[in-house]
């Protein structure tokens, strides 16, 4: 390959190579320095932060280079990488959480054994989930989907000192092994029906075998191993553990963007299918049902705060995927939209939920060499001590709960639209039982917010620490973009209907 | 075909078995048999290069670890009761298997032949992207194994000692300045006024 | 000109609600000043809109995608609304100067009264049905936060939840009204939904006309849905008075009124509207008679009578509901400051605990009195007149049955009236403590409210050809003062409801040589405070939630083997599924 | 051809089903491993063949080579996470590694 190609490249997969080429640096930057001086100035948390900046850059450029031209490709070999408005989506949702993680752990983290490992990690992963949503070739696209499951087993159990931690970062690994092994079966399955990879060449080889049992199954296959990643009940039970136990930026993360990037990978695998069946769409409706209401009800009796947010989350995946169904099923192009846009909302407000959360978890146990869960009793007068977290975390929860004028409530506005724009019957009554489920989620948003307004604060309250000046700035962000997009739901169209467009196009064409 | 036969019968029983014996040696042992069985068996569809593979990280490698990882761990928890019954596993993994199979079977028969380039050719060219994404794999896992496993690093841990220390003086007049204890509960005033 | 009055009705409030917070609770005075100041602001941007009032939007935004435009009207329907609710919240927050001094949280207390009051300014004003849910909801996020104001009591924090629940519950039924409305006319504004309604589907619009039912009577408080407001007394009483009172129940009244044009033709729909008004006002009068809680029993009448209302329009008498709906809000503002200046100064809701306050509290009783008097209905308060154009339209208009249930309903609230100034003002003082006279801003708010019971029924003329002028949609029965005067004096129905009041009075007079009864009366006591099996419903509702849910945590074993059958078994089941539809 | 594709397949479902059968049964967590280890397999035989049906066993010696590397790596992150259990508290079992539930 000589200069000349590599100046060529197209500017998005800077967006993929540079934090995969930023992750060694932070390492051996971090270890290096730690051993010169074995002191505790941690260089790794700001060499992370230039690194997660510093992919800005090409974000930009690319941002650019789509508007002007749209999707944007790049083949090596065989393979394609394709910036198309999904992959936007998830770069968009990506990079920005990825930076205000970065910046939260900053403090949260410092001090922990392993702090160069975790921040080489979490730079690696936000690359890897740029290039998993841009994968164009199927069997690629699994390999970034179990890179980024690679690179957050460590993170997940990072607290190796903590059985608890270990016994998440069990569970989480073996199912996804499980899930992975689905998903490549699948993979064989439809290489031996259609003699191909490529997401274009197999959605052009599947149109001509509509009744292939064959394609079903892979489908089928699909749905379930990328779903255990989504948490698809009754695949979640690994996240309730997971989300709960790991540290809290990186329970941010994997609420905010893990998920979502499985469910961008789930619909990448299934659309070239689409032609095989038009059931993929009542499958996800299905299972968007069920997880409402497994995650609701099992959120109502949780007493840890991470727990019951994790909880939440899938309950959240089910609003997306009932979008999803209805844009599949229906072809229904608002339902994609809608879907998508609760997807970034979902990466806001989840996102400032465990940060915030975590937030208090550090103030009143971690700082203090503590590794007791937050619960939700820790709570109660925190808003005394720490003004500004309460009110994040209160906005956060609020969204969540889907509460006017917050972004939740836009995002789950434009599903229900969709659901009534189908104008069956069916769905209409589905819709009102979504509608109930966000009522039936603020039995236990609100308690919360109670919690953290009441007078007579908590022991653990009473015996917290100051909240370090860094870990505001990213819950200032994300609040502020909670009630700025929730005036302004337009805000984000720019990003929202071009994966739209794309998923339409996707299993329309 | 026959040939075929005998090995996934062979393959399938060693599987079964690494998983039914009572000794964690034995159980390595039994799946670096599957693999081998496995390898000759990718031989014998004519993927030579992947079967040498196969023989040498599934068989060899991988039973390396496992010994070394058992040696460190020792024995523990085999052959008790399993925590999922006996008939629904067994019957579960049954009807899922007779499910796909439903689905996949018969397999149709190989389409026209088309020309292919060579291994390497496949592999370092057109699967180059797979492999440039491996070497990110490759380091992930290196550091995910140091992370989780990593001996006491001496001069870290001496720093987070350091430091912890610091913290933890920082700590002390903090909770001695507010009481730990609740005060007393004083009745909340009976209506709200 | 209009549309910058709108502008700063809403935005004003809002702002002060955003500067009371910054202001900080450790300077309690400043955050009092700047909310009586931003309030009485709104209130006079309010009233500037008054002769400002047009029937067409006069802001309009486009929010692009699936939210439309978001557009205000100030018409006589909204503009009377808005001016309700900042007048009477700047009356509320002027009584909260010493009725909540030296409060913790004050800054969250004001910063949520204030969003309060733009919001509901918003609700009513908008002319898209789209910001309208928004405000609903924005309504029912404030009218929640502020019942759990005091949340270290656990009481209050089980009624705030309670009332969110049940509000968002009904808030459903808006929604799907909204979109149904949205889906099949292409756009979100309510004169559309009013000019095109019978071009809908007959189906489509039975099914809207039902579902904002639906929500107007979780947010009235109508039977069922009604025993969220008794708990919601847990609040503030000023939060009472303004919230829970005079403005934010309002709202489902609110909303039927509106679409009234577009409904009145859904078959069994004026029907079903009459029955849940006639059952509310005379299910909810019987409560209060028995309830011994000064602020429930207010409650209990604010149920009664929105029921009233809710059965006017059920009759056609859309004119009559909102003119009682400003009596009412003017003369229930008046009884909960009064009731919580009352509270305030005895340090007890019990009316067994209080007596003989006449002599220790004479101001506060004059205006008790007269709020007290314009429940019951006497001649000549404000809402006298307005019950009785409710009850004349019923005898014209609607079944003769319901009438009667009605006037009889009359005769209960003058007896459960009287039984609660009795009990309060005089007889012997119950309580040990040494009571004062209201203090200056307490009376500041006070007064102006009970001069409006006295004279608010004078602007009747002027009313109605404001409405009439406004709404193009509605066909009002407005009237003139002297029509008004003329019409109910000569009425024989006027005098048959006065006779039934002055029964129910003489009930109350003769109570100790009607004791015999009791005892009869004590199953249905406590049948009453079980708000006649609602609250039953509800219990039932939440258990079977939580038994659901614990039953499901069984599924989360936490074992690694059972997590791989979930696995599996949705693998099954997805194999099972795509068999099936293939 | 017919024949021979189908009796792979069966054989690949064969160690489908056993590694699933065993990751429900078996409580150590080194056997949990093993198990997933039979279950690539499996999945390693289905991408050869899979190419071999379209003509491309190349190319599905390919995709092969970079699953085993890649569930290698899955494979030793479990162990240790094994062998760091067992350090901390002293058991492999599957049944006392549930502490988080409900």
């Amino acid at each position: 390959m000589d200069m000349n190609a590599l100046t060529n490249l197209p500017v998005f997969l800077w967006l993929i190579w540079l934090p995969l080429l930023w992750s060694p640096v932070v390492y051996l930057i971090g270890r290096l320095a730690r051993r010169r001086m074995a002191t505790d100035t941690a260089v790794a948390r700001w060499v992370a932060l230039i690194a997660i900046l510093s992919t800005w850059l090409p974000f930009a450029w690319t941002w650019q280079a789509f508007k002007a031209s749209g999707p944007l490709s790049y083949t090596l070999g065989t393979i394609t990488l394709r910036l198309d408005g999904l992959s936007l989506l998830l770069a968009t949702a990506v990079l920005a959480l990825s930076t205000l993680v970065v910046i939260y752990s900053n403090t949260y983290m410092h001090g922990e054994l392993g702090e160069s490992k975790y921040y080489a990690m979490l730079v690696a992963i936000s690359g890897v989930m740029v290039g998993l949503g841009c994968a164009a070739d199927l069997f690629n696209l699994w390999l970034w989907f179990e890179a980024m499951a690679i690179t957050s087993y460590l993170l997940v159990a990072f607290y190796r000192d903590q059985a608890a931690s270990l016994e998440a970062g069990i569970k989480y690994l073996v199912q996804s092994a499980v899930g992975s092994v689905f998903v490549l079966m699948g993979i064989a399955l439809v290489l031996a029906q259609t003699g191909t990879l490529d997401i274009v060449q197999i959605q052009a080889a599947a149109a001509g075998q509509s009744d292939s049992w064959v394609l079903l199954a892979a489908g089928g296959l699909f749905i379930v191993g990328f779903g255990v990643k989504i948490a698809i009940v009754p695949m979640h039970t690994w996240l309730p553990d997971a989300h709960s136990q790991a540290p809290s930026g990186i329970s941010a993360m994997l609420s905010g963007v893990v998920i979502e990037a499985g469910l961008i990978a789930l619909l990448r695998a299934l659309a070239p299918l689409a032609g095989t069946t038009t059931t993929w769409g009542i499958l996800l409706i299905i299972f968007g049902v069920s997880n409402m209401v497994v995650g609701n009800l099992l959120a109502l009796r949780q007493q840890q705060v991470k727990r019951l947010l994790a909880f939440s989350s899938i309950a959240h995946v089910g609003y997306m995927l009932i979008g999803l169904g209805i844009a599949i099923y229906f072809g229904e192009a608002a339902g994609a939209e809608g879907s998508f846009f609760h997807l970034l909302s979902h990466t806001m407000m989840k996102g400032l939920a465990f940060l915030s959360a975590g937030a208090l978890l550090y103030v009143m146990h971690t700082a203090r060499g503590e590794h007791d869960p937050l619960l939700i009793a820790d709570l109660a007068g925190a808003s005394q001590k720490y003004p500004l977290v309460a009110l994040v975390f209160s906005i956060a929860l609020l969204g969540l709960g889907g509460l006017p004028p917050l972004v939740g409530f836009m995002s789950k506005w434009q599903i229900l639209v969709a659901g009534f724009e189908t104008r069956s019957l069916m769905m209409v009554g589905i819709i009102a039982f979504v509608a109930l489920n966000s009522v039936l989620s603020l039995a236990y948003y609100a308690p919360m917010v109670n919690a953290v307004y009441r007078k007579r604060p908590s022991t653990a309250v009473l015996s917290g620490q100051p909240v370090p000046a860094m870990m505001n700035i990213p819950l200032v962000l994300l609040a502020a973009a909670i009630l700025i997009v929730g005036f302004w739901p337009s805000l984000v169209n720019g990003v929202v209907q071009p994966a739209g467009t794309a998923l339409m196009a996707a299993f329309g064409g | 075909m026959y040939l075929n036969l005998v090995l996934m019968i062979a393959a399938a029983l060693c599987a079964l078995q690494a998983l039914r014996t009572k000794q964690l040696l034995a159980s390595a042992l039994w799946l670096a048999c599957t693999s081998g069985i496995v390898a000759g068996w990718l031989y014998a569809l004519g993927a030579h290069e992947v079967a040498v593979i196969e023989l040498s990280v599934g068989a060899g490698l991988v039973t390396v670890l496992f010994v070394f990882g058992i040696t460190i761990a020792g024995e523990d928890a085999l052959g008790l009761r399993p925590l999922v019954p006996w008939a629904l596993a067994g019957s579960l993994a049954l009807a899922l298997i007779g499910l796909v199979g439903w689905f996949i079977l018969p397999v149709a028969e190989a389409s026209t032949a088309v020309t292919e380039p060579t291994f390497s050719t496949t592999l370092w060219d057109q699967r180059g992207l797979d492999m440039l994404v491996q070497i990110g794999l490759i380091f992930a896992g290196v550091l995910g194994i140091l992370g989780i496993l990593a001996e006491k690093e001496t001069a870290e841990e001496q720093a987070i000692a350091n430091y912890k220390a610091r913290q933890t003086t920082l700590i002390i007049p903090q909770t001695q300045a507010y009481p730990l204890e609740l005060p007393s509960d004083t009745p909340i005033k009976e209506s709200h006024v | 000109m209009s549309a910058w009055f709108i502008i700063l009705t809403i935005g004003l409030s809002w702002l002060g609600a955003v500067c009371v917070w910054l202001a900080g609770d450790n300077r309690p005075r400043a955050q009092h000043a700047l909310a009586v100041c931003f309030s009485l602001a709104a209130g006079a941007a309010a009233l500037a809109l008054i002769p400002n009032t047009a029937d067409k939007a006069v802001i309009s935004l486009d929010a692009g995608s699936v939210f439309g435009l978001f557009t205000f009207v100030a018409d006589g329907l909204g503009v009377f609304l808005a001016v309700v609710a900042t007048v009477i919240g700047s009356l509320a927050v002027i009584f909260s100067v010493e009725y909540m001094r030296g409060e913790a949280q004050l800054g969250r207390y004001y910063a949520l009264v204030l969003l309060f009051i733009g919001s509901m300014a918003g609700l009513v004003l908008t002319g898209s049905l789209f910001l309208m849910f928004v405000f609903w909801e924005m309504t029912a996020l404030c009218s929640y936060a502020l019942i759990s104001f005091y949340n270290d009591d656990p009481k209050a924090v089980r009624g705030g939840i309670k009332a969110l629940i049940i509000t968002q519950f009904g808030g459903i039924g808006l929604l799907a009204g909204t979109l149904a409305a949205y889906v099949y006319l292409g756009d979100y504004q309510i004169n559309t939904l009013l000019a095109k309604a019978q071009t809908l589907p007959g189906g489509v619009l039975s099914f809207i006309a039902f579902a904002f039912l639906f929500a107007a009577m979780a947010k009235s408080a109508q039977v069922p849905f009604h025993t969220w407001l008794p708990d919601a007394m847990e609040a503030p009483t000023p939060v009472s008075a303004l919230i829970h009172a005079a403005t934010m129940v309002n709202a489902g009244v609110y909303l039927l009124a509106r679409f009234y044009p577009a409904f009145a033709e859904v078959a069994g729909w004026k029907t079903a509207v009459l029955l849940i008004g006639l059952i509310t006002a005379l299910l909810a009068a019987l409560t209060a008679v028995v309830a011994t809680d000064l602020k429930r029993v207010l409650a209990y009448s604010t149920v009664s009578q929105l029921g009233y209302m809710v059965y006017a329009i059920g009759v056609g008498g859309v004119f009559a509901s909102q003119f009682h709906l400003f009596s009412h809000a003017v003369f229930k503002a008046l009884l909960f400051l009064g009731a919580g200046a009352v509270i305030h100064a005895t340090g007890t809701r019990d009316m067994r605990q209080m007596g003989g306050l006449r002599k220790q509290m004479p101001v506060v009783s004059v205006v008790f009195i007269i709020g007290a008097a314009a429940l019951a209905g006497l001649p000549i308060l404000n809402g006298f007149w307005s019950k009785e154009l409710i009850l004349e339209g019923g005898l014209e208009n609607g079944p003769i049955w319901a009438y009667g249930g009605m006037v009889l309903g009359a005769g209960i609230t003058a007896y459960y009236t009287l039984r609660m100034v009795s009990l309060v003002f005089f007889g012997q003082p119950q309580g040990k403590k040494q009571v004062h006279d209201a203090g200056s801003p307490m009376k500041t708010a006070l007064i102006p409210l009970a001069f409006g019971t006295l004279t608010t029924w004078l602007l009747v003329g002027l009313f109605g050809s404001w409405l009439q002028a406004t709404l193009p949609y509605h066909e009002l029965h407005t009237m003139t003062i002297g029509e008004m005067l003329l019409r109910i004096a000569s009425e024989p129905a006027t005098w048959l409801a006065l006779g039934v009041i002055a029964l129910g009075i003489a009930a109350w007079l003769l109570r100790g040589r009607l004791a015999g009864l009791a005892p009869a009366l004590s199953g249905f006591g406590r049948a009453a405070a079980n708000g006649f099996g609602a609250e039953t419903l509800n219990r039932g509702a939440v258990a079977l939630t939580q038994r659901a849910a614990a039953a499901l945590q069984v599924t989360q074993t936490g074992q690694l083997n059972w997590n791989v059958l979930g696995i599996m078994a949705a693998l099954v089941v997805v194999l099972l599924v795509l068999a099936g539809a293939a | 051809m017919t024949t021979e594709f189908t009796i792979i397949a069966g054989g690949v479902l064969c160690l489908l089903g056993v590694g699933l059968y065993g990751l429900l049964t078996v409580r150590n967590l080194f056997q949990v491993i093993i198990a997933l280890q039979i279950l690539v397999k499996g999945a390693i035989i289905a991408l050869v063949a899979a190419g071999k049906i379209s003509g491309q066993i190349n190319l599905g010696q390919s995709l092969a080579v970079t699953v085993i590397v890649a569930d290698t790596i899955v494979a030793v992150i479990g162990l240790a996470l094994a062998v760091q259990v067992k350090r901390l508290t002293g058991s492999l079992d599957v049944k006392n590694l549930a502490t988080l539930r409900r």
